[in-house]
């Protein structure tokens, strides 16, 4: 099974160390886009870039509890969401896993897919918690005028959702691969963790007992 | 010697990073005796942050690459046994204070205790070995605080007081105090001398010439992944080769340049006496 | 922000003093049942029962503070787009000029406002009352691995240093001369050059800590002593099951016409 | 207090105490804490002075953007891994320059003399953080070089460094006085301040406890032990021996001959 391969990775002690630090990055990236003043979240560049290095587990834990820390200290809303993370790590850790982040057309399906995980996942939390709203202006502008004029709910709020994912993973699937190429290319074979059988060099083994 | 009164031996020990295209040390042969202190200096890319990996187990089982010859610590080959295993007997400690300390302790006690939880120490135990371990370095009056509130000095003392309370018979410091101020630095020296005094084995690179001579009895001077000496502090920087590419305390220099026949001095004690003797 | 991050405040109440899984029953189980009850009348009855909680907690005002600047943005938006806009909107309520509101909109905004307000109070009724280091701790004492406890006790330490160490570079940035003030496209240009410096050096710290977890015994295979017991009671262990019991009751409920 | 240099800096933290510092090497010295990096932040700007004016080559800094400063400052920070990004040492040292809106001829002539006088040829192509701390620093003394500003100043440059580095670091701070330069350099490294930087400022609490020729610096024993420093090895050496005002190794060898 091609796509099970990814999720069966070495969960050396560098993977667990590399989570937190993850975790970190989401907030740093949210911090300073908000220190900028930029209208973006950009908040799980680490989720990605953990993905994108270590695969699938590091990604998806890492987004997941960025999430439940958030619900726990500045926006108790982001709780339910935390899914949404865990998906979106997952996605980017099995497009590293295929290497889609090192070619311009794996790049598209890459951000494709994490809008698409981000905006199907969220809309029946959406419709469950805000009957359907989104939370950010724009977007519900777009759902108000969407429903009056007769497109069923569901289908406005998809669209209310996409409207505010479409330029934030964008950015934030191009500031994560921006970044994954910036690191030297000892610390991109470092943490790579999966058991390929050929072609890449087998990464540093962990000490293991 | 016997074999059972040493603690760390190299034999023809080579290593090779993963994908580097340079010995990171080539066949170097050492053998450290049981509460030995010993100092290792030299430029640079000499190979001593290796020397320490190695010693720890680190490379090859953390880094990969290639190992040739034997280390063998506290008489176990460190290819047979992997760094966790290693933990209870061997310490290292790197230069920076930051990166040691778990992270994942809210209090200084608790973060002494870390090691031997992984360990599977009881309660009571940890708490002993805590107490003692931070009474040690200095720092039991700290016990409350958050890790991250400490200045660089005080951090370092705690990661070393996370390493004794492994109960380690073997010290290995990577530029200890290379990122500290004067107290900081004063201060962990303080605790290596009394460790050193308690019996448990040190080696400890160091930039810091004058502070290598002052503390240990013996150096090991590297160049570019040799050892090109090997002895007390006043034999190795007498040597032209090492005071060409390692360079030489400052009292040794002086000596030289003042017209001093050699053997030239390396401490202040010994420099004020042969310079004393001259004026008088 | 040295000291972690973290809501909670030292505190001597009933639920300062409860068992975190307890806390966290009770948590999930109001958050579940306020999504689950099927109008306004039942959703601000558990309103009330948290606030009560709150209030017993001696965390009200700091509740008040911090969930008055998430709710309010929160219900305006709800009520001003569902008020107008909404599929079963059939009742005029008022209107402004061509806007006009309808009461089954209102209703329906007023009613998830409400039981975001249940999440909100919930959420921090937990997050006052609880030490961060204490769930994970409660957490693997009932199975949750090792590992996986450092993870998120280290994530509450690192995330506060990493933002002080986002304002020292971009201190180091602006030195050098970059703008970090200015048009949109130049502060975008300015994030890279301020968030590159973190990654990177954040990774490196990543190897060394890697190293000195494992000098210090990280991850060996032994059986972990706890570090400490929480204070627990029968009474506690019956309420958790309650709790939790009461989720699948509540959906059977409102299966079997609960109105 | 009052901190200038000729045409020059001006700092008043505290008004009605005044410290001026003529041009050439500075050594800014103290014990943690003592106000050596809040004095240093001044200068630039990402600090602004409670109260008084502070002046860096004829320009008030409270009325320009710390970005625009960077003209005239070059600012080295104790830790390089807080500034360094790009993906190779030529990139990351013409950054400075770059944003700064140089020359090209400009930029090109201040990044070759930079990464030369680092011990940086050569390496210009290889990701900073391939290199060891030691080189990182290098990196960001580079490019706080290349801009080829005014005023230079160094947070605790010699700070993990071996002995040739530390040698370069007096050849540098040498050509950059010869170059018409002030530098600040920021250290607890005595013995490199009575090498390398023929005058000092003592902080120790808040206040400047010393400020001139630092072969004096070190004759008033509680002032030295209050701002926690260590004298250089030289001066202690000289001490017991009977010498007076022997700070580098040049010092004690004229005095020792006569």
């Amino acid at each position: 099974m091609g796509i099970l391969n990814a999720f069966k990775v070495r969960m050396n002690t560098l993977a667990i160390v590399l989570i937190p630090v993850c975790i970190a990055i989401d907030w740093a990236g949210h911090a300073v886009a908000s220190t900028l003043k930029l209208p973006l979240f950009l908040d799980s560049i680490g989720t990605v870039l953990g993905g994108l290095l270590a695969g699938p587990w590091v990604g998806g834990i890492a987004g997941l509890i960025t999430n439940f820390i958030s619900s726990g200290t500045v926006d108790p809303i982001a709780a339910p969401y935390s899914i949404i993370s865990l998906a979106i790590g997952i996605a980017a850790g099995i497009g590293g896993y295929y290497g889609w982040h090192k070619t311009w057309p794996g790049r598209i399906a890459l951000y494709v897919l994490i809008v698409l995980v981000a905006s199907i996942g969220s809309t029946p939390l959406n419709i469950n918690l805000y009957a359907g709203q989104s939370g950010v202006p724009l977007g519900d502008a777009v759902y108000a005028s969407l429903v009056k004029s007769g497109w069923p709910t569901w289908l406005a709020a998809y669209i209310d959702e996409a409207t505010g994912d479409i330029p934030d993973k964008l950015i934030t699937v191009v500031v994560a691969t921006l970044i994954y190429f910036g690191l030297p290319n000892r610390y991109r074979a470092l943490f790579s963790v999966w058991r390929r059988q050929s072609g890449e060099p087998e990464p540093a083994p962990a000490s293991s007992v | 010697m016997a074999l059972s009164s040493t603690s760390l031996v190299f034999e023809n020990v080579s290593y090779a990073y993963e994908e580097a295209a340079r010995e990171a040390v080539s066949d170097i042969s050492l053998s450290i005796a049981v509460g030995e202190w010993v100092g290792v200096t030299g430029p640079t890319n000499a190979g001593k942050s290796t020397l320490c990996l190695l010693a720890m187990g680190l490379a090859p089982h953390f880094f990969g690459g290639r190992l040739k010859g034997r280390v063998v610590v506290l008489e176990k080959d460190s290819r047979e046994l992997s760094v966790i295993q290693r933990s209870a007997e061997v310490g290292l400690l790197f230069q920076n204070p930051f990166t040691q300390i778990s992270g994942a302790r809210e209090r200084v006690d608790d973060e002494v205790g870390f090691g031997p939880e992984c360990h599977g120490v009881s309660r009571l135990e940890v708490a002993a070995r805590v107490e003692e371990a931070m009474a040690l370095v200095g720092i039991s009056q700290l016990a409350a605080r958050h890790p991250m509130d400490l200045s660089g000095g005080q951090l370092q003392r705690l990661a070393l007081a996370g390493l004794l309370a492994m109960r380690p018979k073997l010290l290995l410091l990577d530029e200890p105090t290379s990122q500290l101020d004067p107290a900081g630095t004063a201060a962990i020296f303080d605790v290596l001398a009394g460790l050193h005094a308690s019996g448990i084995t040190i080696v400890m690179v160091e930039h810091r010439l004058e502070t290598l001579c002052e503390l240990c009895p013996r150096v090991v001077a590297m160049v570019a992944g040799r050892i090109i000496a090997d002895g007390p502090p006043d034999d190795v920087f007498n040597r032209e080769a090492v005071q060409l590419r390692v360079g030489s305390p400052v009292f040794t220099r002086l000596a030289r340049e003042a017209g001093l026949s050699p053997p030239w001095p390396v401490r202040l004690r010994d420099a004020t006496a042969v310079f004393g003797r001259r004026l008088a | 922000m040295a000291g972690g991050l973290s809501l909670y405040a030292e505190g001597k109440s009933l639920l300062h003093r409860a068992h975190p899984l307890t806390k966290g029953a009770l948590t999930l189980s109001a958050i579940a049942i306020a999504f689950i009850a099927p109008s306004i009348g039942w959703v601000l009855g558990i309103g009330v029962i948290l606030l009560v909680l709150v209030t017993a907690a001696g965390v009200l005002r700091r509740l008040l503070a911090v969930a008055a600047a998430i709710l309010l943005p929160i219900t305006l938006l709800l009520l001003a787009v569902q008020g107008f806009a909404n599929a079963n909107n059939r009742t005029v309520a008022f209107a402004l000029g061509p806007i006009v509101y309808y009461r089954e909109g209102l209703a329906i905004a007023a009613l998830a406002a409400l039981r975001i307000a249940c999440l909100v109070c919930a959420t921090f009724l937990f997050s006052f009352t609880t030490r961060p280091a204490d769930i994970s701790e409660a957490l693997m004492q009932r199975g949750l691995s090792t590992r996986m406890g450092y993870v998120v006790q280290s994530a509450l330490q690192i995330i506060p240093q990493t933002l002080d160490m986002a304002g020292r570079i971009q201190d180091a940035q602006r030195a050098r001369g970059l703008e970090t003030e200015g048009s949109l496209p130049r502060r975008a240009r300015a994030y890279l050059p301020l968030m590159l410096p973190l990654v990177l050096s954040s990774l490196v710290a990543t190897q060394e800590r890697a190293m000195a977890l494992e000098v210090r015994g990280f991850g060996l295979p032994v059986k972990r002593v706890a570090r400490f017991e929480f204070a627990d009671s029968p009474l506690q262990r019956v309420l958790r099951w309650v709790l939790i019991g009461a989720v699948p009751a509540a959906i059977a409920a409102r299966l079997a016409g609960w109105r | 207090m009052r901190f200038a240099y000729p045409g020059g800096v001006e700092v008043y933290p505290e008004p009605g105490l005044t410290l001026t510092l003529g041009s050439g090497v500075t050594a800014l010295v103290g014990e943690n804490g003592a106000g050596k990096t809040t004095l240093t932040k001044l200068l630039i700007g990402l600090l602004r002075p409670s109260a008084g004016s502070v002046t860096v080559a004829g320009l008030e800094v409270a009325k320009i953007t710390v970005a625009a400063m960077a003209r005239t400052v070059g600012y080295s920070f104790q830790n390089p891994d807080d500034q360094l990004f790009e993906r190779t040492v030529q990139a990351e040292v013409s950054f400075g320059p770059r944003v700064l809106r140089r020359s090209a001829e400009g930029i090109e002539r201040g990044v070759a003399w930079a990464l030369r006088a680092c011990g940086l040829e050569g390496k210009e192509d290889v990701h900073p953080h391939d290199l060891g701390l030691s080189e990182r620093k290098w990196v960001a003394i580079a490019s706080a070089l290349a801009g080829e500003p005014a005023v230079v100043v160094l947070d605790e440059p010699t700070l993990g460094q071996d002995y040739p580095s530390r040698e370069r670091l007096r050849s540098l701070v040498r050509e950059l006085d010869d170059r018409g330069r002030s530098v600040l350099v920021v250290t607890h490294d005595m013995d490199f301040v009575g090498e390398a930087c023929p005058t000092a400022v003592v902080l120790s609490h808040g206040r400047v406890r010393y400020s001139g020729p630092t072969s004096k610096a070190f004759a008033d024993h509680s002032v030295i032990q209050e701002a926690g420093l260590e004298p250089p090895h030289v001066d202690s050496l000289a001490r017991m021996l009977g010498l007076s005002e022997c700070v580098s190794e040049a010092d004690f060898l004229s005095a020792w001959r006569r």
